[in-house]
């Protein structure tokens, strides 16, 4: 690896001053194990390491019913999936977090890290898309709210600007009768890296079974996560049988631009996209229905 | 006399015989009366006139370990079989 | 080159001070700096789990924390495992059942079962199968692995009981 | 437990099952691997390797890594000896010198993505990493040569141009290495007796032995022209010769010390970096340590190779089989050497077809040369033919069990080479399943399916030493050359302590490095048990003979009339002077009664125990992904005599799954221009904890004529059948015949669709 210097910040402040001041030279380090990785690979060369860790800001999760989420970019996934608000409200993107590679990597790694990573396979983006999730970013201009579909711009791009960094995850409290849902699917049983994932989220009105409102994330089948709108429109309104289900499957996998690749075919990964979003609407509808009480 | 079991692809050297009676004592002595009937072989087999390391010797159903020293009984039968490589 | 810096940290209930420079990771300051190379190098992308510690009670991948990361932090390798009363029951449970070969990986899967046993001192076997898939293993085909945690586990479980 | 069919004698420590020596240090961490041992002074080591399949390097400038603070020393080719293109002797076997050499650094060719072109030493890693980026490698980029069917064809990119075969004379270039032929009865009569016939074409993926600790070298060069290397080998001889013939030094002058190895499957009995090390070393004067990154190791060692097998086999229908054709074709990766002739000898060794015609071929493709994995060769070979019997065996309407006991080879059967089996037991591993638990469980649920397949694997003997000291207090020593990677040294200790009567915790097994103990050939063809075994029996005898001595002069008696029996020594007549001393009390005396003991042995075997397997497998596929999970998996096999069962488990466990593994996922994934794409173990997906069942065992013992203690190798046959066992589990779970490994979820997907869209078209045409 090249030489590198290392910054531990504990302040948002410091973060950004010591970022902008070196600008492209400089990357900021949250749980590391996509970072370190490219670092050693050549793939990233930076000449400063900002570690995050130290913020207490990005550090916290903070829940209520009346404000909802917010979730310190620096959390590690082992943390969000201890947590009882994050499971009880959140499950889909708690289980999410619990995929990420190993017990290892989930003691390090972060939801903010694997958003600002900016890879079209990372796990809890897709989920996050699904909540609606907006990402509170902060730089030398001052802060910014970013919608998390449009937080990625492309293979390992992002919107982050030099200097700026994400403070936190902002989400709405979950709805009576609502809940969320994500799967992917891996060659083996763990340690793999998404071929397709699919995150669902879903408000439903319970008597008719009618769903209220729905958002539909995907990921690893294009250059970034997507928000597949017209999926998750085609479900709204409507009772959840298997027809409308079926639509919203034929949909989501008409807005997937997989590529072939060591992982899967492209023709691989756009059946799968229907296979999962089939499951994943179950899934998340069961949870909303007993999902009663807020 | 001894017999010695030719391999498939030394046939075409042998006339097709696939079966040839020998009367040499040790393998050294085998080779060079097949190579004299049948000069082809020689590179086959034979190697810094020594048993080809490619090639591992069978005598009565044990594996030779010392290439043309090795013994041949007055009715052994003798196998020609590639060396397993690696063999691991 | 950036130049080194002191890292202030505890290894295995000893507190520590060491030099390194930043591009050092974890995994290297213990085994080359601190010459405790019991954990193991098997991937530095932390696909294989050979160099697993236990980081502030949580099982990590050294290849992936930088040295200077561990500043004031805690951290618990192979080494630390044994003590004066002798082998770790873990250590004895996978010498009993023959749960390592060429014992490589066999480290990483003593840090993970640590880990796992300290937050849940009653896994089931897929909770300790789960546990473990951070951990590569090529000779054991996992099977007496498993068993000897689930009899660590157990034994653990019945002392405590008895206590 | 099956029984053996054969009487045996009762053991006192064999079959048992004591915690292994070794093991107190490989809990603790204590234990020295190649990467962990360091020296006063030592630099690190890092190796610059081809981006390119295929490439002539032009020019390397290495003047700006050598102008780098903190770079010592960089070498290329240039600084090895002459390498000239012909056989030379290298230990006990003659080898290919410019092969040998070009791929420890490549000459005028670069012939694989990963190929070694320069080495770096600095005073540490990252240093040398940043000076391998200053390197400047000129290339002239070459079409690669990247299957056996390219390779082939008339007019294909020729990977070596000096190569040559019998076939096509000494004018063609070619990529084809050898073809070898095996053939018995008459074909076409044999398939006109058949009254069915199955054909299939069998594609396998390159795959690596996966061991998980990276190779490693420590070479230390001293001003006497004499040098040492420390490093993880499964032969310490082997590198010694090997390194010696590279460098161009007298064998004598090198001495290799054997550090606790993570790891082989047969991919660490060649050299990468041993000679590299010592290179270093002599131009920079101090130690060098180099080891491989994971990436280098998936690029640049192993694999084994991929092949494609067309099989086609005539049963009769009451499950006969009459007749086999086959060709094979096996890449052989950069230089000539695949395992495709012991491919042919196995394919179909378990079962007497009256009529067959095998074709092998070594293919050099643009891959890295192929080194040997567990039982080489094999389990390609054994998809093909065993899911064809499998095919075969339902035509028939017959358990694929019975089928294969209708079929079996026994004692006296030809082997495919001609020469006669002695005693084995393939019949007893096929009953072993036919009645174990799992095969007379019932199978229930939608999309599950059991399939079984059997292996074989010859084995091999090779030369091994030993020595067993008897020390005055009565512990006993013994020294091996046999590096341990599998838990062997304790099986050592224990035919020992049987011989001489010892309490197993007071026999101490080394494995000695080069100088010494006497010549032991590799830890690899399953034989160390078997082979170097042997010597520690004769090597105790020994030991137990000049003890007998000793007694006979103690008691005044001819040492014949000296006995030794349940661990102690007696005498065969009343002697008042004569009292019965065990081991311990008789060791006390030996510097009275002509001073220390030690036995000794060497071997050199003219038989060995070839092993059988028969593995039965559960899957359940979801029909939705072509995701198979195996539910549940038993192993039978002959291991002729079980020294220490846990041990012999584990190689029976450990193959299974590798096996699996190589069933279902893992595969060497090259993009369009011939580079490797998943050079980790994120994407080379080697199965975890969580893929895996429990592994059930069903050991058989049939010991080996000839063998002293009746042992069969048995590190390797268990990795034969599973990838064939998991097809055939899969075809009764979804009537899917797959003909491709890895069978991963996109080509079972695939499968599956194009099988529903056909039953479609199907139903369409009957309506």
């Amino acid at each position: 690896m090249h030489a590198i210097n290392y910054e531990s910040p504990t302040t948002v402040d410091e973060a950004i001053k010591l970022l902008a001041s070196h600008g492209e030279k400089a990357r900021p380090l949250s749980g590391g194990t996509d970072l370190i990785i490219q670092l050693r690979a050549g793939v990233r060369r930076p000449d400063y390491i900002v570690d995050l860790k130290a913020i207490p800001e990005l550090r916290r999760i903070a829940f209520s019913l009346q404000d909802g989420l917010k979730l310190g970019a620096a959390v590690s996934c082992i943390e969000i999936h201890e947590n009882a608000d994050m499971r009880r409200y959140y499950p889909g993107l708690t289980e999410a977090a619990h995929l990420i590679g190993s017990l290892q990597i989930q003691s390090r790694a972060s939801v903010g890290g694997n958003l600002c990573n900016g890879s079209p396979a990372a796990d809890t983006t897709p989920a996050l898309i699904a909540l609606g999730a907006k990402a509170r970013v902060t730089g030398p201009k001052g802060e910014r709210i970013v919608a998390v579909e449009k937080f990625c711009t492309g293979p390992g791009a992002t919107v982050l600007q030099p200097g700026e960094i994400l403070i936190e995850l902002l989400i709405d409290a979950p709805e009576r009768h609502s809940s969320d849902a994500y799967l992917r699917f891996i060659p083996r049983n763990e340690m793999d890296i998404a071929v397709v994932g699919v995150g669902v989220a879903l408000t439903l009105e319970p008597d008719e079974d009618r769903v209220v409102d729905a958002r539909i994330g995907l990921g690893a089948v294009g250059p970034t996560p997507i928000f597949a709108a017209e999926a998750s429109k085609a479900l709204v309104g409507k009772k959840l049988d298997e027809a409308t289900t079926e639509e919203a499957a034929r949909l989501a996998i008409s807005v997937a631009t997989p590529i072939d690749d060591m992982r899967g075919t492209a023709e691989f990964r756009r059946h799968v996209v229907g296979v999962l979003t089939r499951r994943a609407v179950a899934k998340a509808a069961e949870r909303a229905r007993l999902n009663s009480q807020r | 006399m001894a017999t010695v079991v030719i391999p498939s692809l030394l046939r075409k050297y042998t006339g097709g015989a696939d079966r040839v009676t020998v009367s040499g004592r040790t393998i050294g002595q085998v080779i060079e009366e097949l190579v004299s009937r049948y000069p082809e072989v020689r590179d086959h087999l034979l190697e810094n006139g020594d048993v080809k390391p490619s090639v591992a010797v069978s005598i009565d159903g044990e594996m030779g370990t010392g290439g043309v020293l090795d013994r041949v009984g007055e009715t052994s039968e003798i196998f020609f079989i590639p060396a397993i490589g690696g063999g691991c | 080159m950036a130049k080194k810096t002191v890292v202030e940290t505890t290894i295995n209930g000893e507190s520590m001070e060491f030099l390194c420079e930043p591009r050092q990771s974890l995994l290297e300051v213990l085994r080359d700096e601190l010459e405790l190379t019991g954990s193991k190098e098997g991937c530095l992308t932390g696909d294989c789990g050979a160099c697993t510690v236990i980081l502030d009670g949580r099982a990590a991948c050294s290849c992936l924390v930088l040295g200077v990361e561990a500043q004031g932090k805690s951290i618990t390798t192979v080494e630390g495992l044994a003590s004066s009363a002798g082998l770790h029951v873990l250590q004895q449970k996978f010498l009993e059942h023959a749960g390592l070969q060429c014992g490589i990986c066999t480290p990483g899967f003593l840090m993970s079962a640590k880990a796992l046993l300290d937050h849940n001192p009653t896994p089931t076997e897929p909770e300790i199968r789960y546990a473990l898939a951070g951990n590569l293993c090529r000779c054991t085909g996992y099977d007496k692995i498993v068993k000897a945690v689930i009899d660590a586990a157990s034994t653990l479980a019945a002392g405590s009981k008895a206590a | 437990m099956a029984a053996s069919p054969t009487e045996k004698p009762s053991f006192r420590v064999i079959g048992t099952r004591p915690v292994r020596h070794d093991g107190f240090d490989k809990v603790t961490g204590r234990a020295k691997y190649g990467a962990d041992y360091s020296f006063p002074g030592m630099l690190f080591g890092r190796v610059l390797r081809s981006p390119h399949a295929h490439a002539n390097i032009k020019s390397i400038n290495i003047e700006k890594a050598l102008a780098l603070p903190g770079v010592k020393a960089v070498v290329t080719s240039a600084d090895l000896p002459e390498a000239p293109d012909k056989m030379v002797a290298a230990g006990e076997a003659p080898v290919n010198l410019n092969h040998l050499s070009s791929n420890v650094l490549a000459r005028e060719k670069v012939l694989y993505d990963g190929h070694a072109v320069a080495a770096v030493a600095a005073t540490s890693a990252h240093i040398a990493e940043e000076a391998l980026r200053l390197i400047e490698v000129d290339y002239e980029v070459l079409p690669p040569a990247m299957t056996v069917e390219a390779a082939m064809k008339p007019g294909a990119p020729i990977v070596l141009p000096t190569l040559r075969n019998k076939e096509d004379g000494p004018d063609k270039q070619t990529n084809v290495a050898n073809h070898m032929q095996f053939t018995r009865g008459d074909l076409a009569e044999g398939f006109t007796q058949a009254d069915f016939i199955v054909e299939r074409e069998f594609k396998t993926a390159m795959v690596h032995q996966g061991y998980i600790e990276p190779h490693n070298a420590v070479g230390i060069y001293g001003g006497d022209g004499h040098a040492t290397i420390y490093c993880s080998t499964q032969g310490t001889f082997n590198v010694r010769a090997l390194s010696a013939t590279v460098l161009g030094m007298p064998e004598g002058n090198l001495k290799v010390v054997p550090a606790e190895i993570g790891g082989g499957f047969g991919g660490k009995l060649v050299i990468y970096l041993e000679p590299l090390s010592v290179l270093l070393s002599r131009k920079t004067g101090q130690p060098v340590k180099l080891t491989m990154s994971r990436a280098e190791v998936l690029r640049a060692t192993g694999p084994t190779s991929g092949s494609t097998i067309r099989c086609k086999m005539g049963a009769t229908k009451d499950g006969k089989l009459i007749a086999a054709e086959i060709w094979m074709a096996y890449e052989a990766g950069a230089f000539p050497g695949s395992p495709v002739g012991a491919g042919a000898m196995v394919i179909i060794a378990p079962y007497m077809i009256p009529n067959f015609k095998i074709d092998a071929y070594d293919v050099l493709v643009n891959r890295p040369k192929t080194a040997a994995y567990r039982a080489p060769g094999a389990s390609n070979a054994a998809l093909a033919s065993e899911t064809v019997i499998d095919e075969l065996a339902e035509k028939c309407g017959i358990d694929p069990a019975e089928f294969r006991l209708i079929n079996a080879v026994k004692e006296g059967s030809p082997q495919v080479v001609g020469p006669p089996f002695k005693r084995i037991g393939f019949v007893e591993t096929v009953e072993a399943i036919k009645n174990s638990p799992h095969y007379k469980s019932k199978l229930e649920g939608p999309y599950r399916g059991r399939g079984m397949a059997s292996g074989f694997w010859f084995n091999v003997g090779l030369q091994s030493s030993a020595t067993v000291n008897i020390h005055s207090d009565g512990t006993v020593s013994v020294v091996i050359g046999s590096v341990d990677v599998g838990g062997q040294r304790a099986a050592q200790a224990m035919i020992a302590a049987e011989v001489l009567g010892a309490d197993i915790k007071d026999v101490r097994p080394v494995v000695a490095d080069t100088d010494s103990i006497g010549h032991t050939d590799v830890t690899g063809g399953s034989r160390t048990c078997f082979t170097t075994g042997w010597a520690v029996h004769d090597a105790a005898q020994d030991a137990l003979r000049q003890l007998k001595e000793r007694a006979a002069k103690l008691w005044e008696m001819k040492p014949e009339e000296v006995l030794f029996e349940n661990g102690k020594f007696v005498p065969s007549r009343p002697s008042e002077k004569a009292k019965p001393m065990t081991l311990k009390e008789i060791a006390g005396r030996l510097g009275r009664t002509g001073g220390p003991v030690v036995g000794r042995a060497t071997v050199n075997p003219r038989t060995v125990g070839p092993a059988f397997a028969t593995t039965v497998v559960d899957v359940e596929v979801d029909p939705d992904t072509g995701k198979v999970q195996v539910l549940r998996a038993t192993i039978a096999q002959d291991v002729g005599k079980a020294i220490h069962p846990a041990y012999v488990e584990g190689q029976m466990q450990g193959g299974t799954v590798q096996g699996i593994g190589w069933a279902l996922n893992e595969e060497y994934f090259y993009d369009g221009k011939g580079v490797l794409r998943n050079t980790g173990l994120l994407d080379y997906r080697m199965p975890t904890c969580l893929d895996m069942p429990l592994i059930e065992t069903e050991i058989v013992e049939v010991p080996t004529p000839g063998h002293p203690l009746g042992i069969r190798g048995v590190g390797e046959v268990s990795i034969v059948p599973p990838p064939a066992a998991v097809a055939n589990a899969i075809a009764h779970a979804i009537g899917v015949r797959m003909t491709q490994l890895p069978m991963s979820p996109p080509r079972l997907l695939k499968a599956i669709l194009e099988k529903r869209a056909a039953n479609e078209t199907q139903a369409a045409a009957a309506d």
